[in-house]
């Protein structure tokens, strides 16, 4: 019982943030601290959580029985295990980064966007936690529309046309594709829990499952697969720690987790592999990482390409699942944290640029890297985290995706991450080179908030750290399987 | 005491507001008339709670009308299949009324408040009563009752917009062309079959086989309801009758009028005529049905999306959701009744909180509302603002909310029966429900004042009944299991009552 | 401890300290990193550090004789470099070439292929820095085609390793046969870095553009590792042969035509390491300790030549052919240790030049493949008219060019004389330089023979550019760009990737102004039903609305009661 | 005499080298020259080929200009 006294913990910190947040907003500075102390306990509770699971215990509870095979419950998964330990932790260094935004960059409505932003938290935490599919949808539907004031938080025509988009694609695809497909799963198992190996295996017969496997990869707007991914370039209009955080870590990483748990717990890789179901999605993921590639090099707006970049490298996670390896899966699963990682580094990065000197176009950032080292150098490592380079934590991710194409003799997958990795070097390396090595153009007066540069100096550490510090995070995806 | 009222629970529950209706009529202070009404509905609510024990433990209470038996006398069946829209119109009524006062007041003549009372009173009498009844003969006096008294209740919308006595005489025509129809019907079935007891008319009926009058008068009478319920292509008096219809009447009607008439269509088709199921070929009723209620959904919504007025929009939008409450009988099968039972209470909540906050908003601003003046009102008025978010995320059927709960067991009936290409329809058609949900959001919380107003302060009397409509779109789609399982039951019964 | 970490691996981690030190200790310590990181050299041969992470060994520290010259000269360059760069306050650049050095040191130390992709993309994005360095918009440019062409090796290497890791079940770095997939992959990698034909663009196109101390850097490591890589993975694979011949063939009259100085040398360096390659391909003991030797001399003179290259664009500011001439007043002492640079790669006896490329040609001779050792020698005429005469003669003699720079810094001209005396030295004892060679070998190259034919070709070929040059044959030096493999991805494919787009825009556009249009007509015409109702007049419309929905009801019942 | 108008006329260096070559061609004969291959040791036969090699090189390069030479900012 106190077990599950740490999932109860991580899941109410985030709600208990929620509801001090309005009450306190005559004093900012202890609105603002709700943050990272917020972040520390449910980071705490998150690691406890995951060595419970690293020692085979299975926690779970159910909050609410609705009917006999309905219920709103929360198990932890070794894929839940993941997500929420990169919610949670880099949640910890985005509100101290938000802090510094906020201020640095005077925004209005704090105290709104506090309180989204913490609600939009507890949402991730419950779908990294959540036992069944229900309990995913129900949270990944609160997710959608916590984020929604965050998205349009300049409350101008542009946030207001970005809004509608980011509804109209998350929920309309979430109502139109995710929902039948949760209630096919439903009818044909009876059941929506969560199984390690998947609970479809003799209740579909085999030709449908590709039809079954489309309606939720595409049902799954936050995975961001195409033709579905406008709404994250679209979401870029919000503030950035909200694209840091949320457009980054929690809204793609909840859309891509959900689709792993999809594939691992409700298909199971077996089953996919015997049916050849998610062959087809190998070629979609595949197609959406290099478009999307391409479209990010065409982009000057910095957000801009981060999100089309953001867009491509959920596809490797979308491609570990489809590829439905054991290895492949696991490599995904890293790729969630190191994805996370490396982004949120290039997020506080274009933030952290975006208040010292209110630029956002790259074709303007030429010689910045002489006023702002630290950011530019932070923006290097994370860039070489998400191209995979060791020895930065982006190089394992692609390493156990590659292993797992092979396995299952996909040599093109092979190639397309080659050629998507290079693409990323293109547009990626533009940034910091053009700051460290062009000419200034203009003179541009640069007022660095500190909140803002140190969080994003120690993101890019903690892609390295992230490197070397492999084994753990190793142990865990090996429990995705059960022990 | 005590066991007089219990014996008595089924005619009491339409004989308080009846009585009251009749006592309220004749007073000239208004706040004594509200405070009365309030009263009335106020027991007639604990009087169905009552039954409401009565029922879970009997599950079958018939009520002999002053005493006479059957195939003479009137008698009132209270089951666990009636007892849904019972408790939905009186709770419904209860917070209807208190929400009422400052409406009536500020909308209406002074002199004419307390007869809108007594109006208000004796609609919720007639929709009870038609639930309750198990006279086909009955039932046709009560629907009388409550669509004169509604189609007055209407009318009076006259004093803010003069379009409220077209929309009433409109509403007027057609409610008396639907109830002519299920005379007509009721009286070629009791030609044939000499009896106007429901009950008695199911076992009569299989006996008669093919019998061209028993087919005419089935349809005479499905249709005169499907009018009443404004059923797809009868749906015409609807949003014009609620749009321009004084406030709470729009709450009221909204929330309680359709949903009594599709119940009445489930009694018509499943307890008189479900028997003899077979025989008149349900299956092609049920087709019939079914593409209506698709062609509902979708027509509903885009002239929701299309539509300015925001009351107008609402109705619309009632267009749409009363198809998926059809659909779900039109599959015919337990899980679809069940299913459509459940949204006939959800949507009665949604629809209740919908049209509550609208006409707060209305009622603040002094204004009818549609798209453009709606802007940054929901910085003015927060809780009303919450509270419609709420209930119209509730509409589009957003997890933690009612509207989800009553989606999700659609959508599993209709793809239990009819496979994948059925939900996706019902899906597609929500997903559009969202573009009007969400302008209207959007322009409500975005700060682009068009209307000059003062600072506003909410009143408590209005958005506490609100808050209690909100609070029961989120509790009931989380404990949900109260709904669904009575829902179930109900179902069941009905079905079992075909075979 | 630190000694089981491969020689220049304390380079690597070292030079990150070198932001936070002042300008002077910059270049101490990182000479003090080198001598400290060429300890390790010492280790002797085998096995010193593995490191197992995630179920995979990776060999991180393994020596033997084939690691160990390519070791020593990896550190003389990385030495030599850091001589001549001290002259420059620039902490990205230092942090680059002691990095760079580092990265490329510890590569050759690996014993598994993830281990050497690991160093191999960290030679790539170190070294892309020098070139950045060239502080130009063309630096620039050519530095992001650079980065992208090392990935795409990097890339080619990591595919082939995995692989090769899930056929063979261990991913060690030995023998291998380009039969199979990832045999293939892996030599292309290797094919990219040591710049085989077609796959070349890229030398010519950035050496150049970077500083001139950059140059110096990228000229030592890059190609030199991939050679090592090469003899290492692909000794005696045949097709080696054909392209190192063709290697050593195409560039020399691309350098003929070449205006820039150092692009020039870029060509000869290609043309060089064609030797090399083709001495892996024939893969015998005498042939592998002839690429190490060349490799190993060539690193130092073609050092050398760049380094005094880099001293003329220093003070002059250009390193075209067409705007320089008669510097040898001026800057004598760099022009005579071009010179020796230039007298060293044409392989005149007595200097380092002639006493690796012997190994080479003897072992070709030894196989009697007639044919390429013919090619080879036309290639050695070839090196010495552009290398040997072609880069002294117009930078320092020719005709006068109007500029009057200062001698080159200090520190260069030491740089340049190590380099210089280092190419004697090793010409002159010979004996000495072959025992660091991989496999011990009894050659002599100072015999009559060979040194009289060597001096008649060299001499000869000098004598017909005299006569050239005389009767004003030779034509003069031009400003122009001379076409390389790199013109398909610097002009073909953009071209027809953009011609591509645009037609998609055309058709985009056209598609969404007919979409546009049908969608509006869809929305007016329901926008017409619904609200302008031009079926039903709207403001007398109740009544007749109420005609048509009765008689809808009529049609209804109708169609209720013919149902059956 | 006829040296030193050599001299004049063809310049210092460039005699000395001719004078290297003929030196050169005469130790020919001093001692056996021999080579890799057979071809290799006919009369004079590195001397021939040092030089016609680079007349051969002179003459390709040239020839490729034609084909492979562009203005100086051809990328740009």
């Amino acid at each position: 019982m106190t077990n599950e006294l740490y999932i109860y913990l991580s899941i109410l910190t985030p709600l208990i943030a929620f509801f001090i947040t309005p009450l306190s907003s005559s004093n900012p500075n202890l609105r603002d601290s709700l943050g990272p102390i917020g972040g520390i306990i449910t980071f705490y509770s998150s690691l406890n959580i995951a060595s419970l699971y690293l020692d085979g215990e299975v926690l779970s509870f159910t909050f609410f029985q609705i009917s006999e095979t309905l219920s709103i419950s929360f198990k932890i998964t070794g894929l839940g295990v993941i997500f929420g330990l990169v919610a949670s932790g880099l949640w910890i260094l985005a509100s101290i980064y938000t802090i510094g935004y906020m201020r640095g960059n005077k925004e209005k409505n704090q105290t709104r966007f506090f309180t989204f932003y913490s609600i939009a938290i507890f949402a991730a935490i419950c779908i990294a936690y959540s036992g069944n599919l229900l309990t995913l949808f129900i949270f990944y539907e609160v997710l959608t529309f916590s984020t929604y004031p965050l998205v349009a938080h300049k409350q101008n025509e542009e946030a207001r046309r970005a809004g509608r988009i980011y509804m109209g694609i998350l929920v309309g695809t979430s109502i139109v594709f995710l929902l039948p497909a949760i209630i096919i799963v439903w009818v044909l198992t009876g059941s929506l829990d969560f199984s390690t190996n998947g609970i479809l295996k003799g209740n579909i017969s085999n030709e449908y499952v590709p039809f079954l496997l489309a309606l939720f990869a595409f049902g799954i707007g936050k995975a961001a697969l195409m033709p579905f991914h406008k709404w994250l370039p679209a979401a870029m209009v919000a503030p950035t720690p909200v694209s840091a955080l949320l457009h980054a870590v929690a809204v793609v990483k909840a859309g891509v987790f959900s689709m792993l748990v999809v594939i691992t717990y409700v298909f199971g890789i077996d089953f996919l592999t015997e049916t050849n179901g998610a062959v087809w999605l190998i070629w979609i993921s595949s197609i959406t990482l290099l478009l999307s590639s391409c479209i990010a090099i065409t982009k000057d707006d910095l957000k801009a390409r981060l999100a089309y970049s953001t867009i491509s490298q959920l596809s490797y996670i979308v491609l570990g699942g489809a590829i439905a390896t054991n290895i492949a899966v696991q490599g995904a699963a890293i790729h969630i944290v190191m994805h996370a990682v490396g982004k949120i580094t290039l997020f506080f990065a274009a933030g952290a640029i975006y208040v010292a000197t209110h630029l956002s176009k790259i074709s303007d950032l030429n010689g910045m890297g002489k006023s702002m080292p630290l950011t530019f150098m932070a923006f290097f490592i994370g860039s070489l985290s998400i191209i995979g380079v060791p020895p930065m934590g982006g190089s394992w991710s692609k390493f156990y995706l590659m292993l797992g194409s092979v396995e299952k003799d996909y040599l093109l997958v092979i190639y397309i991450l080659a050629i998507s990795t290079l693409l990323n070097v293109y547009y990626l390396l533009e940034i910091p080179a053009k700051a460290f090595f062009q000419q200034k153009r203009t003179n541009i007066q640069v007022t660095k908030h500190p909140l803002t540069v140190y969080p994003t100096f120690f993101a890019a550490i903690l892609t390295i750290i992230l490197f070397i510090y492999i084994e753990p995070l190793k142990d865990i995806t090996n429990l995705i399987f059960g022990n | 005491m005590m066991p007089f009222i219990i014996k008595n629970l089924p005619i009491l529950i339409v004989i308080t507001p009846l009585m009251f209706s009749l006592i309220v009529a004749v007073l000239n202070n208004n706040r004594l008339a509200w405070t009365l009404s309030t009263f009335a509905s106020f027991l007639t609510m604990i009087f169905t709670i009552l039954l409401c024990f009565e029922v879970s433990y009997k599950s079958n209470i018939s009520y002999y009308l002053g005493n006479w038996p059957p195939p003479l006398g009137i008698e009132y069946v209270i089951d666990r299949i009636s007892i849904i829209p019972i408790m939905i119109v009186s709770v419904i009524g209860l917070i209807a009324t208190l929400f009422a006062h400052n409406f009536f007041t500020l909308e209406i003549d002074e002199k004419l408040v307390s007869k809108t009372y007594s109006l208000w009173l004796l609609t919720i009498a007639g929709l009870i009563g038609l639930i309750t009844t198990a006279d086909a003969f009955n039932l046709f006096v009560f629907l009388e009752i409550s669509s004169l008294s509604a189609v007055a209740l209407v009318a009076l919308g006259s004093k803010v917009d003069r379009k409220a006595l077209v929309a009433g005489y409109n509403y007027l025509i057609l409610g008396a062309v639907g109830a002519t129809f299920y005379v007509i019907g009721v009286g070629l079935l009791y030609g044939v079959t000499g009896t106007l007891n429901m009950g008695d008319l199911a076992q009569k009926i299989p006996a008669l086989g093919l019998n061209k009058s028993v087919i005419v008068a089935f349809t005479f009478m499905m249709l005169g309801i499907m009018v009443k319920a404004a059923v797809f292509p009868l749906h015409i008096w609807l949003p014009n009758a609620y749009a321009y219809a004084p406030s709470p009447v729009s709450v009221l009607l909204a929330a309680t009028a359709t949903k009594v008439s599709i119940y009445i269509i489930v009694r018509i088709s499943y307890t008189i005529f479900g028997s003899s199921y077979e025989i008149y070929s349900f299956e092609s009723l049920r087709y019939i049905l079914l593409y209506l209620a698709i062609l509902a959904m979708f027509a509903g919504t885009i002239m929701a999306i299309f539509e300015k007025d925001v009351k107008k929009l609402l109705a619309h939008s009632s267009v749409a959701q009363i198809g998926y409450i059809v659909l779900g009988i039109s599959l015919a099968t337990s899980p679809g009744i069940a299913s459509s039972f459940i949204h006939l209470i959800n949507h009665a909540l949604i629809k209740a909180g919908l049209f509550m906050s609208i006409v707060a908003m209305g009622y603040y601003t002094l204004k009818r509302i549609d798209v453009k003046t709606i802007a940054g009102l929901g910085r003015q008025l927060p809780i009303t603002f919450f509270s419609f978010v709420i209930c119209a995320l509730s509409l589009a059927g957003l997890p933690l909310t009612v509207g989800f709960i009553s989606k999700l067991y659609l959508i599993k009936a209709a793809y239990m029966s009819e496979g994948i290409w059925l939900p996706f329809l019902i899906l597609v058609s929500s997903a559009l429900s969202l573009i009007y949900i969400w302008k209207l959001i959007e322009g409500l919380w975005y700060n682009e004042k068009s209307l000059k107003i003062e600072k506003i302060k909410e009143l408590p009397e209005i958005y506490l009944p609100l808050l209690v409509i909100t609070f029961l779109n989120v509790y009931f789609g989380i404990d949900a299991g109260l709904i669904i399982d009575n829902s179930f039951i109900a179902s069941d019964a009905l079905m079992s009552g075909i075979k | 401890m630190i000694n089981s970490f491969p020689p220049g691996f304390i380079m690597f981690i070292g030079a990150f300290l070198i932001p936070f030190l002042p300008k002077l200790g910059r270049q101490v310590y990182m000479i003090f990193l080198v001598l400290l990181s060429s300890f390790s050299l010492f280790n002797g041969f085998g096995t010193h550090l593995t490191i197992n992470v995630l179920d995979y060994n990776f060999i991180i520290n393994h020596s033997d004789n084939l690691s160990l010259p390519f070791a020593i000269v990896f550190h003389i360059a990385a030495f030599i470099t850091i001589i001549f760069g001290s002259h420059k306050d620039d902490w990205k650049e230092n942090i680059a070439v002691i990095s760079y050095a580092g990265a490329a040191i510890a590569a050759l130390h690996a014993g598994d292929l993830f281990t050497l992709f690991l160093w191999w993309e960290a030679t790539a994005f170190t070294s892309v820095f020098l070139i950045l360095g060239g502080n130009t918009t063309r630096a620039y440019r050519a530095a992001f085609r650079y980065i992208v062409i090392q990935v795409c090796s990097g890339m080619f290497l990591l595919a082939g390793a995995v692989l090769f890791l899930y056929s063979n079940g261990n991913a060690l770095l030995g023998q291998m046969s380009i039969d199979d997939t990832s045999g293939l992959l892996i030599f292309l990698a290797f094919g990219i870095k040591a710049a085989f034909p077609f796959l070349n663009g890229w030398l010519q196109d950035t050496y150049p553009e970077a500083s001139e101390v950059g140059t110096v850097a990228l000229s030592s490591f890059t190609t030199k590792l991939a050679i090592y890589a090469l003899a290492r993975s692909f000794a005696g694979t045949d097709i080696l042969i054909y392209i190192g011949a063709l290697m050593t063939f195409f560039p020399i009259f691309f350098a003929v035509i070449e205006n820039d100085l150092r692009r020039v040398l870029a060509y000869s360096l290609n043309n060089q390491l064609g030797f090399m390659v083709v001495a892996v391909g024939i893969g015998t003991e005498l042939a592998i300790n002839g690429a190490v030797a060349h490799a190993f001399a060539h690193i130092i003179y073609k050092g050398l030549l760049f380094m005094s290259m880099g001293a003329v664009l220093y003070r002059v500011g250009t390193c075209k052919a067409s705007e320089l001439g008669g510097l040898f007043k001026y800057m004598p002492i760099t022009a005579v240790c071009s010179i020796i640079g230039a007298i060293s790669i044409s392989a005149f006896p007595l200097f380092s030049g002639f006493v690796a490329k012997s190994l080479i040609m003897s072992s070709l001779g030894y196989e009697g493949l007639s044919f390429i050792y013919f090619m080879l020698l036309f290639a050695s005429a070839g090196v010495l008219h552009h290398s040997g005469i072609k880069i002294p003669f117009f930078a320092f003699f020719a005709h006068e060019s109007g500029h009057k720079p200062k001698e080159a810094p200090l520190n260069m001209i030491i740089a340049m004389v190590i380099g210089s005396v280092l190419c004697i030295l090793i010409g002159i004892f010979p004996s000495i330089f072959y025992q660091i060679l991989p496999y011990s070998v009894e050659y002599q190259p100072y015999d009559f023979s060979h040194v009289l034919s060597q001096l008649q070709l060299l001499t000869f070929a000098a004598f017909a550019f005299i006569c050239l040059w005389h009767f004003k044959i030779y034509p003069p030096e031009l400003n122009s760009t001379v076409l390389n493999s790199d013109w398909f991805y610097r002009r073909m494919f953009p071209a027809v990737i953009s011609n591509i787009v645009d037609g998609l825009k055309i058709l985009n556009e056209k598609f969404s102004v007919n979409c546009f249009k049908g969608f509006n007509t869809i929305k007016n015409f329901f926008h017409d039903i619904m609200f302008e109702n031009k079926v039903i007049d709207r403001e007398a419309g109740f009544d007749t609305q109420i005609v048509l929905q009765i008689f809808g009801i009529i049609v209804f019942i109708l169609i209720f009661i013919h149902l059956k | 005499m006829i040296l030193l108008k050599l001299i004049k006329k063809f310049g210092k260096i460039n005699s000395i080298v001719l004078f290297i070559c003929i030196l050169l061609l005469l130790l020919e004969f001093v001692g056996h020259r021999h080579g890799e291959f057979k071809i290799e040791e006919f009369l004079f036969f590195p001397a021939l080929f040092g030089y016609i090699s680079c007349i051969v090189i002179f003459k390709v390069g040239v020839a490729l200009r034609s084909i492979f030479m562009r203005d100086e900012d051809y990328y740009d």
